[in-house]
């Protein structure tokens, strides 16, 4: 009973998750620009441009240039993410990659303070929003609770490596079955279900969401545009 | 908007620009001058004068710089400049001035 | 109308971040556009009876309209590094001023109407009905942005509140709410061909006395056979100069245009203005229509065929040479009988700039030694257009002018120069008197600035590319205790060090 | 950019969100219970705790012996890795094949020598 909810579910969240990107990504890139609008000074190329784009959604360039406070929390959040998700990887292929087995064996040797690492980014971008007065006036409830939700998604993950475990042969079957359409029974270990429920929260809620982020990032006019409005003409499609 | 003189009405803008041109006299000119804290002296309605006719040929005030020479031909030179234009006008030459003459105000980038 | 006083902030140099004071912005608001003036250009004379279901029409028009709108309203995930950027938020304090601020007024109208969770969640999600009083929100706010974006550079996704502003501000229009100062000034453009209504006759006027006062300045220095012309509607010209009408009216933007003809002259090329596209600027940018802002741009277009040119050069106006360089090529070209050897369209310190460089043109540093200088980068000059080939260039070439025209130099603190430079407080439709006081305010960053470098340096003249800036500067320098004569343009220094 | 541009763009985005699934699919395991892993088990079936207890917990008991064991000198037999040889006599063929499932590197072996069925068949044969 409890597998089949769970696998429905988990399929259920997946669709959601996958459709409800690829529709934004549809959306964004069949919406047309009608006019020039990248902020100089900016590439005249596009292998300039191509530069441009990778350093802001690797290194938070812009964000380094305007504010090195957020700069830090969003750079330690989005590299703990990264840590994590790439960490998790071991339950998703099997033998597990040589590379992933050495992220493992570096994370298991600083032991418990992959959770502060985790979990401080998220403690201090809270505080900070509701620490500082323009940024509390215009925060919203969805961005309090992303990060509730990602902080008892972190919480729930520590609790189960460090102090209630489950049987992590069990979570890697159950995941490894969902995702090659054999089911296996769900483990029933109360934290991983509800660290899985969490996460099917998550990712049924990503697309909706501010999260959204991650990919318009990549189609933002103002830096993915050439600056050649000179050299080239460009034309607005609904406007010829 | 509007105001009263005289017992006639006169339609304003919201900045108090007649918004009819013929209604203008030179009891409006004193009302309006009044509105402003400008008192008239002959100076004043020299500049006035002026901006009236200019307008009436051109459908537009005269730049600063036509103004300041213009003043210059009447007053000499120690009187032809800026200084003395808002010294005549605090507000603004361009604007104030225009006001009391019964101009619309000048729009753009002034 | 007795005036009350406005409280002019205090000069101490330093730009600090103010705590927030929600709705210390809303003391003003501009004069609400005439009937008439709607109905002639094309919008519902008054606020229309379902305007809700209208707006939300309208807007879903936009959103797949413009892939900005579209993605800037979805993306913003208020991480608040924006929120110190905006003049007018730290002149001003009213968290709304700030740019997620300001965006948010429209976001949750987008949440409420277009997304799922808004729809379902109501409040919970950040959604809003739109109200009367958020449309009154809308009026004030969305008229307080100047279009500067310098919000966009400061933004990890590079979110621009300008695309954001002008889709609200179209919004409004297409229900019956538009701003007097704007929309008349776009009909003046329409109707007569400029943004000061001034006929041909008026301008030709103008430029006769412009330059029989050159003609005489160099007879009073005793130099009798200079005569710099200032042509208009020359057929078959090489270069068309498109100038802000308030080049032909206003100081001291005159003296700039003084500047343009002197360079001309000296280059020996021969040039003219067009009493049809005799403005640069294009107020249609700053309603957010694109058709208004493609009529105004036609103009350009047609002047270039019709009188023959060869190139096409702008003058010292901020948001046009954003609109020439990024839009007009879209809007109003091909250009294709233009000399695809030069940039089309240029800018008139590129053309100085080149003539310099190949000596064509010589100046007299010590013409200007009164002057110790600063620049002013205008906001759209900065961040949404190029000078020459090299990225930045909008910051090198008319510093190199400055620089070639005058011994004293200085630059203001370097997070508020270039790309980080401040708005004057004044664009996008802030330009006027009802408005003055969030123009004040909307000021101060830039005045503490300049107060640093007047302290220091004992800088004394301001020059800058934009005749938005120049008029307000003008207008605003004395409130803050600078004298009015300390503004003026890049090429009024050309035009007083320049040797003919 | 065009309708064309924008299919191909989705697919890629495509490619990264489905790519535990496309793995797989690629790696061939897909619809098959590949994903099992068969362990040899000792015959008595009797360890110091039951089952499911061990499979989740048995890190801590060997963790806690091994403190008990090195700080305080106190040797619980039963809990002691010697013992688990007893029964569990290859660790190729028991320990590894969990560890290497859900990639866990335990540290036990570093010091400890826990010989590979390989190794016990070299050791029988060698006698």
């Amino acid at each position: 009973m409890l597998s089949t909810c769970y696998t429905f579910s988990a399929y259920f969240a997946i669709v959601i998750f996958v459709l409800g990107i690829l529709c934004k990504v549809w959306k964004y890139a069949i919406t047309p620009n009608p006019l020039k609008i990248s902020l100089t000074p900016a590439p005249t190329n596009a292998a300039g441009v191509i530069l441009r784009v990778i350093l802001d959604a690797s290194l938070f360039n812009s964000l380094f240039k305007s504010n090195k406070f957020i700069w830090l929390g969003g750079c330690a959040l989005h590299l703990a993410l990264l840590i994590v998700v790439a960490s998790h990887i071991r339950f998703f292929v099997s033998p597990v990659p040589e590379l992933i087995m050495l992220l493992q064996t570096f994370l298991q040797s600083i032991g418990i303070f992959i959770g502060a690492i985790f979990l401080a980014p998220i403690g201090y971008l809270f505080i900070r929003r509701v620490w500082v007065d323009r940024i509390r006036f215009v925060s919203i409830f969805a961005d309090y609770f992303i990060l509730i939700l990602l902080f008892c998604i972190g919480l729930s993950g520590i609790t189960m490596k460090y102090f209630i475990r489950p049987d992590l042969v069990a979570v890697k079957t159950f995941i490894m079955g969902l995702i090659s359409f054999s089911p296996e029974p769900m483990p029933t270990n109360p934290i991983f279900i509800t660290h899985f429920t969490l996460i099917l929260i998550l990712l049924a809620y990503f697309p909706f969401s501010k999260l959204i982020h991650s990919v318009g990032i990549f189609f933002s006019p103002t830096r993915n545009q050439i600056d050649n409005s000179r050299e080239k003409r460009h034309v607005n499609p609904w406007d010829r | 908007m509007a105001f009263e003189l005289d017992g006639k009405s006169y339609e304003t803008d919201e900045d108090g620009y007649l918004v009819n041109l013929e209604d203008w006299s030179e009891g409006v000119a004193n009302y309006l001058a009044g509105t402003e804290e400008v008192e008239m002296t002959p100076a004043h309605w020299e500049i006035v004068n002026f901006l009236r006719e200019y307008y009436d040929e051109y459908k537009i005030a005269p730049m600063i710089k036509i103004l300041i020479k213009e003043m210059k031909n009447k007053f000499g030179p120690e009187k032809g400049n800026n200084a003395y234009l808002y010294e005549l006008y605090p507000s603004g030459p361009a604007k104030q001035a225009c006001k009391i003459a019964g101009l619309p105000k000048p729009t753009g980038c002034v | 109308m007795a005036k009350e006083k406005i409280e002019v902030p205090k000069l101490t140099g330093k730009i600090e971040i103010p705590r927030i004071k929600p709705g210390a912005a809303l003391v003003c608001e501009h004069h609400k556009a005439k009937e008439q003036m709607l109905t002639e250009l094309g919008y519902p004379s008054a606020l229309v009876e379902n305007w809700q279901e209208k707006a939300i029409a309208k807007m879903r028009e936009l959103l797949n309209k413009y892939k900005s709108l579209k993605l800037y309203l979805d993306v913003c995930v208020r991480c608040g590094a924006c929120t110190d950027k905006c003049q007018f938020f730290l002149g001003t304090a009213d968290p709304k001023n700030t740019p997620v601020g300001r965006q948010e007024l429209l976001r949750k109208i987008y949440r409420r109407y277009f997304t799922p969770a808004g729809k379902l969640l109501g409040g919970l999600a950040g959604a809003e009905d739109f109200t009367e009083e958020m449309l009154k929100e809308w009026y004030a706010y969305f008229h307080q942005c100047s279009q500067c974006r310098r919000c966009s550079l400061a933004c990890p996704y590079g979110i621009d509140t300008a695309e954001i502003s002008m889709a609200a501000r179209e919004i409004m229009h297409s229900i019956g709410l538009g701003t007097k100062y704007t929309d008349e000034i776009i009909l003046k453009v329409f109707n007569v061909g400029n943004n000061l209504g001034m006929q041909p006759k008026a301008i030709k006027s103008s430029l006769d006395f412009c330059v029989d006062e050159m003609k005489e300045a160099y007879e009073e220095k005793g130099i009798t056979n200079i005569d710099v012309k200032i042509p208009m509607d020359v057929e078959g010209a090489d270069i068309l100069l498109v100038v802000p009408s308030a080049d032909f009216f206003a100081s001291p933007h005159i003296e700039s245009l003084l500047g343009y003809a002197k360079v001309f002259h000296q280059a020996g090329i021969s040039w003219t203005l067009s009493s049809y596209a005799s403005e640069a600027g294009n107020f249609g940018m700053f309603t957010g229509s694109y058709d208004g802002m493609k009529k105004v741009a036609s103009r350009i277009g047609q002047a270039v065929r019709d009188l023959k040119v060869k190139r096409l050069v702008i003058g010292e106006c901020g948001h046009a040479y954003r609109i020439a360089y990024n839009f007009w090529n879209t809007l109003t070209g091909p250009f294709d009988t233009l000399d695809p050897k030069y940039p089309v369209p240029q800018h008139i310190c590129e053309f100085t700039y080149d003539m310099i460089k190949r000596g064509a043109i010589r100046l007299d540093k010590s013409a200007n030694d009164e002057f110790v200088v600063t620049y002013h980068d205008s906001c759209n000059v900065a961040r949404a257009t190029r000078m020459g080939d090299m990225p930045g260039g909008q910051f090198e070439i008319p510093r190199a002018i400055i620089k070639a025209c005058c011994n004293k130099f200085v630059d203001m603190p370097q997070e508020t120069i270039r790309e980080n430079t401040f708005c004057c407080g004044g664009g996008a439709g802030l330009l006027t008197d009802e408005m003055l006081e969030i123009r004040i305010k909307g000021a101060m960053p830039r005045m503490q600035a300049l107060k640093q470098v007047v302290d220091s340096h004992g800088v004394n003249f301001y020059v800058l590319i934009c005749a938005i800036c120049k008029a307000q500067f003008t207008k605003i320098f004395p409130m803050y205790g600078f004298p009015m004569d300390m503004v003026g343009g890049v090429h009024q220094l050309v035009s007083r060090a320049i040797i003919l | 950019m065009n309708k064309f541009m924008a299919k191909i763009v989705v697919l890629i985005f495509a490619l990264v969100l489905l790519s535990p699934f496309v793995v797989n699919a690629v790696r061939g395991v897909m619809g098959s219970s590949a994903t099992a892993i068969d362990l040899v088990l000792p015959e008595s079936g009797e360890c110091v705790k039951d089952k499911e207890y061990m499979r989740a917990n048995h890190m801590d008991i060997l963790k806690e012996a091994r403190v008990k064991t090195v700080r305080d000198g106190v040797r619980i037999k039963d809990y002691s890795l010697k013992n688990c040889q007893t029964c569990h006599t290859n660790r190729d063929e028991f320990c590894d094949r969990c560890h290497n499932y859900v990639g866990v590197k335990p540290e036990c072996f570093e010091c400890h020598h826990f010989p590979t069925s390989k190794e016990r068949k070299e050791r029988c044969e060698g006698n």
